[in-house]
């Protein structure tokens, strides 16, 4: 019998798993210039702003809030300008934005993803969506802003609308990509081991398009916080576009950035769930991807 | 042995001419069908008030493609009409270009340079998620002019576009075509002009599309919010606000669907464009 | 040290010495202290100039990494890779490599693909430049093809232009890293008969990776066979049939010789790298019921 | 007392009778003529092996038999029962003939024991707690007991496409229809596959129609083996293997293996020098 020597990774101790191995991989990496660098760039940007606005106040820039402002103000127990994160009005602005961007994100979701599926698996149908959807796609969303008040009575609809619309076209598009991109053999396969079309329709063209749906969520999540902040800015009363443009109105600069940076954390925080939901739904392609990368 | 078999069961093939060939396209004639059954229905919807007295949630709000067709019909010998295209037009273009002058070098110089990419990302990073759009007010405070302000935001919005496919594009390169020219003797500039360079232009013009569909969007938007507010801004986007402070609908729909063609014909421009420089990606 | 290369008229075969390669305890490795993969463990190897030398093992055993290692693109953790004496720094035109897949430019015509490197260092210029790119390109059989773009030649074509590519720059080693993978049996076949003729003309050094051990005996001097992973020499294999090669010595007893001979050295490295991935004992023992080892 | 000296099933199903079969593809009124009066008889519990030149129309008499193109003349049986022919020109997709493809067909989000399940479960023959404990033993018997859990993804080439074979025995197939499954496998793991398919073969008696490029191959594992002219694809001679089963890899330097080989390879290089010009010319 073919002696089997020891195995060809040398494994020299024994490896530590999870939070062992996330901390070596950090300790091992502060070895290397990136870290560094990291913080160093922010710190750059933050400087600039600083010496800009607050410092040197150069012709422009002293109109801006500088970022010492805008933080003390941000962190502020009782802020001049009534917006911090201990304020009630600050959570409500952000709990508005987020419940209109959950709102549409999932009619989006929820219409968007079986269209996408049910075009992509009965070409007849597709043939007379697709042209219709192509039609209404180069529109800018904004363009909507006028219809949607019409159509929609009050502050809420219209805003809701306008981010579905957006989100819509791009969750639909990726999901029929998603249908289009699965091999033709599994779709034989699953015929050959006696599948009828439900079968097919659940065990392959579902799971199949899941990554191309996933990377039309994270765009769709992009496009509608996009749309909102507009249709917030035009005809919102409440939300952070409304609490942006609001402070522009009122000549005053810090809530506005506020409002900008507090946009900036909870969109790339919204697309992160997006994310961590995707990955935990597709095991099988994280394994994979990591198997590779090893 | 006759090379070619010629067999009783073999048929000459059909020559069909391209006019058959589209005639013959069941997939063009559906497209159609369902346009025109989708122009009917939003007919009918609107026009159900008048003949039978109720009026339709939503489709009723909405005037008729028939009036807006009018509407267009008057609109189109308006000399603002055409001037509010050649601003938006103007403002796209400015923007847009500004931003690949910029993001194309910045994206190739962060993907070639290890620290440059180090020092940079970060903060470009965190700047991302913020939409566009609320750039808007600061912009406006910022610049002195209203249409510097509309020009600073088209600018972001494809920035950020550009920027990130170029990364992408340079950083997913061959590794094998780099190793070939260097076994050839290539330096590092060679490396760079003529494989990085050359490798990337897929994603550039990837990037610039999606960047062109955006720079539209913040335009109009642009428009909108500060066109409407104080002077005559001009442009597609403060034709359509105009419109709907004038309360005449039908101008609100031409104005959707002229910047629905511009937005579309600026997009195939830019793929056009990608072909003609690209002929190696086509197959035959 | 290299004899200065005769400038070849067509067909008279260009008298080439030097391209003698010497790999000494040659190791290297990849990863951090966790997950540390040796790859390749004191290789030792000595290839005269104007051979081929077929090198062969089981999948993954590190024959890329080889590759990579002799033709400078990645540095040995431990020992010495010299070509002609001189020790190998990094990636340069004596030593040309051809790769699995053909790593064409896709945004050149063959052509232009073929005149990339001379022209890069400015060794050929002008008509002396053309007139040797057009010789290759008929040699290889691709003058009709000369302005089309990679993906518009099949997959044969891409894998004579690579060829051509690499011959223009005269190189004093030729490195293929398993060239023909990919295709189709008689493209390959084809493929490997055109290669040979274009070896056994220009008698540049060679050094073959496959993993097809027919292919190897047909086209080798030498059969150098690799261990299973950290790769090692197992053994070196003189093929003495009698060059120029035709195909029906591959049916001759002593080729079959040969493949048993390597069969039997790779099953069992095989079998090793099979168990040591997935650790199936039932699958050994499934195995070993047929009483084959 | 090992399992090979066992009495061996005797095959009783899965004949396949090919009669004059000719495929026209039509694409935009091109007729490419695939297969051209084609007849083949295949006996139960055999194994018969296509070789020919790529592209000369093979796949397309898979195809036919497993319900995924319909043939334009001639009839296919199976064990006596009409599968496609004139009124039916579609065979019916069926577990009784299934199809292991090229480049593997293995669900990629489903673990290998999920995969091999997935045809009894579907089918409604087995509850999933017996699909599943049936894949597990069958997995474990072809020596993939303890990656049963995992994802095709993360095991190597030759483990998939042994689990995929696996997944097609499980429903017991009259027929299993092999499309080049070694194609892309170095010669190593192709012989520990060959090893493996025999000892499954001696096991279950299926009858298999194996597409090869690769003579050795078909010689090694083949009862008979078919030379298919090169397009439009006939059947131009059929070599007898007469090797004694059950066979192992040292009839591989037996004499009468090689001269099987040889009359073989002699068949098909002249096809293929003619496969080989037309495809030039094409491409020219």
């Amino acid at each position: 019998m073919a002696n089997v020597d020891t195995p060809a990774t040398a494994v020299i101790k024994q490896q530590p798993t999870g939070v062992g191995l996330a901390w070596y991989r950090f300790k091992k990496s502060l070895g290397t210039t990136t870290p560094y660098m990291t913080v160093g760039g922010i710190a750059l940007w933050l400087l600039m702003w600083w010496l800009a606005c607050e410092v040197w106040r150069l012709p422009r820039f002293e109109k801006m809030p500088g970022p010492v402002g805008v933080m003390s103000e941000l962190f502020a127990r009782q802020p001049f300008l009534g917006i911090s994160i201990f304020t009630y009005e600050f959570y409500e602005h952000v709990w508005a934005s987020c419940r209109r961007i959950f709102i549409a994100f999932s009619i989006a979701t929820g219409v968007g993803v079986p269209l996408g599926l049910f075009m992509g698996w009965s070409k007849k149908f597709r043939d007379y969506t697709f042209p219709l959807l192509e039609t209404l796609r180069p529109i800018p969303i904004l363009a909507w802003v006028p219809l949607a008040i019409l159509m929609f009575p009050g502050f809420e609809g219209p805003v809701i609308f306008l981010a579905t619309l957006a989100s819509l076209f791009v969750t639909t598009l990726n999901t029929l990509l998603g249908v289009d991109s699965i091999d033709e053999s599994y779709f034989r396969a699953a015929g050959c081991l006696g599948s009828k079309p439900k079968d097919v329709f659940w065990h392959v063209v579902v799971p199949g398009s899941l990554p191309f749906i996933f990377t039309g969520l994270q765009i769709s999540i992009g496009v509608a916080w996009f749309s909102l902040v507009a249709a917030e800015m035009v005809s919102g009363d409440f939300g952070l576009g409304y609490l942006i443009v609001d402070a522009y109105m009122n000549n005053v600069t810090i809530p506005m950035v506020i409002g900008m940076v507090t946009l900036g954390f909870v969109g790339w925080g919204t697309s992160a769930i997006v994310r961590l939901v995707g990955n935990r739904l597709m095991k099988w392609r994280v394994r994979a991807l990591a198997l590779e990368r090893r | 042995m006759a090379t070619v078999v010629d067999s009783p069961h073999a048929r000459a093939p059909v020559q069909r001419s391209r006019w058959q060939k589209l005639h013959a396209n069941t997939k063009l004639w559906r497209g159609i069908m369902a346009v025109i059954c989708a122009l009917v229905l939003w007919e009918i919807g609107s026009r159900w008030d008048e003949w039978v007295g109720f009026q339709l949630p939503f489709v009723g709000l909405i005037p008729p493609p028939t009036d807006v067709a009018r509407a267009w019909g008057e609109v189109i010998f308006l000399s603002g009409y055409w001037e509010s295209w050649y601003l938006s037009f103007k403002r796209v273009l400015g923007g847009f270009l500004a931003a690949q002058l910029v993001g194309i070098p910045l994206g190739l110089l962060m993907a070639v340079n290890r620290y440059f990419r180090e020092i940079f990302f970060p903060p470009f990073e965190v700047l991302r998620p913020i939409p566009p759009l609320a750039w808007v007010p600061a912009s406006l405070i910022f610049w002195p002019t209203n249409e510097m302000s509309i020009a600073f935001v088209t600018f972001l919005g494809a920035f950020f576009t550009i920027v990130i496919n170029v990364l992408g594009g340079a950083r997913s390169i061959d590794i094998r075509l780099l190793r070939a020219a260097q076994s050839m003797g290539a330096s590092q500039w060679h490396l760079f002009s003529r494989i990085v360079l050359p490798g990337t232009l897929p994603s550039i013009f990837t990037g610039a599309a999606v960047g062109m569909g955006i720079t539209w969007e913040v335009v109009l938007a642009a428009e909108m919010i500060s066109g409407g507010g104080t002077q005559a801004g001009g442009g597609l986007g403060f034709f359509i606000w105009n419109s709907y402070m004038g309360g005449s609908l039908e101008q609100i729909v031409v104005g959707m669907i002229s910047i629905g063609i511009a937005g579309y014909l600026s997009s195939s421009a830019i793929r056009y464009l990608g072909d003609l420089s690209m002929p190696w990606r086509r197959m035959f | 040290m290299a004899e200065e290369h005769t400038q070849s008229k067509a067909g008279e075969t260009a008298v080439i010495s030097g391209g003698r390669i010497e790999l000494r305890d040659v190791s290297k490795g990849y990863g951090d202290e966790w997950q540390h993969e040796q790859v390749i463990e004191s290789l030792s190897i000595e290839i005269e100039p104007g051979t081929l030398s077929a090198v062969v093992g089981p999948s993954g055993c590190g024959k890329s990494t080889l590759v990579n290692l002799v033709a400078g693109f990645e540095t040995a953790d431990s020992g010495t890779i010299r070509v002609d004496g001189k020790p190998v720094t990094g990636p340069g035109h004596d030593r040309m490599v051809v790769f699995q897949e053909t790593a064409l430019m896709p945004w050149l015509t063959a052509y232009q693909n073929i005149v990339f490197g001379p022209k890069l260092r400015g060794d050929l210029k002008g008509s002396a430049l053309v007139n040797e790119a057009e010789r290759l390109l008929d040699k290889v059989g691709l003058t009709e093809f000369r302005d089309k773009y990679p993906l518009q030649l099949s997959g044969g074509m891409q894998r004579r232009a690579e060829l051509a590519r690499a011959l223009i720059n005269q190189p004093l080693l030729m490195i293929m890293d398993e060239p023909f993978r990919g295709l189709d049996a008689m493209t390959r076949e084809l493929m490997q008969e055109f290669f040979l003729r274009l070896f056994e003309e220009y008698r540049r050094t060679n050094l073959f990776v496959t993993s097809e051990i027919e292919e190897a005996i047909f086209l080798a001097d030498r059969l150098v066979v690799l261990s299973n992973r950290p790769a090692t020499v197992r053994e070196i294999i003189e093929i003495e049939l009698p060059r120029p090669r035709a195909l029906e010595m591959l049916s001759s007893p002593e080729a079959y010789d040969y493949k048993r001979r390597a069969m039997e050295i790779l099953h069992e490295e095989a079998l090793k790298s099979f168990t040591s991935a997935s650790g199936q004992t039932e699958f050994l023992e499934a195995y070993s019921k047929r009483g084959d080892l | 007392m090992d399992q090979r000296v066992s009495p061996k099933p005797q095959a009783t199903k899965g004949a396949i009778s090919i009669r004059n079969v000719t495929k026209i593809y039509d694409p935009e009124g091109v007729n490419v003529l695939a297969v051209d009066d084609c007849s083949l008889e295949i006996g139960a519990g055999e194994v018969c092996m296509i070789v020919g030149p790529s592209g000369c129309g093979k796949t397309t008499l898979l195809n036919a038999i497993a319900g995924f193109h319909s043939i334009t003349l001639g009839e296919i049986y199976l064990d006596g029962e009409l599968l496609c022919g004139q009124e039916k020109p579609l065979s019916d997709q069926g577990a009784d003939r299934v199809v292991v493809f090229q480049n593997g067909a293995l669900f990629p989000w489903k673990t290998l024991m999920d995969n091999v399940a997935y045809g009894p479960i579907v089918q409604g023959v087995m509850s999933k707690k017996d699909a599943r404990e049936k894949a597990r033993h069958m997995l474990a018997e072809a020596g993939l007991g303890d990656v049963a859990e995992k994802y095709p993804g993360e095991v190597s080439s030759g483990m998939a496409r042994r689990a995929e074979i696996v997944r097609a025995l499980i429903n017991d197939p009259k027929v299993l229809l092999l499309d080049e499954p070694y194609r892309a496998m170095d010669a190593l793991t192709k012989s520990i596959m060959h090893e493996a398919l025999l000892e499954m073969y001696d096991r279950t008696k299926v009858t298999i129609f194996f597409i090869t490029h690769d003579l050795e191959e078909a010689i090694f594992l083949g009862d008979r083996v078919v030379v298919m002219t090169t397009r439009p694809a006939r059947a131009k001679k059929i070599v007898e293997v007469d090797i004694p089963r059950p066979r192992d890899y040292h009839i591989l330097s037996s004499e009468r293996f090689r001269t099987l080989v040889q009359e073989t390879k002699d068949a098909v290089h002249e096809e293929a020098i003619k496969a080989f010009e037309a495809g030039e010319r094409e491409l020219a």
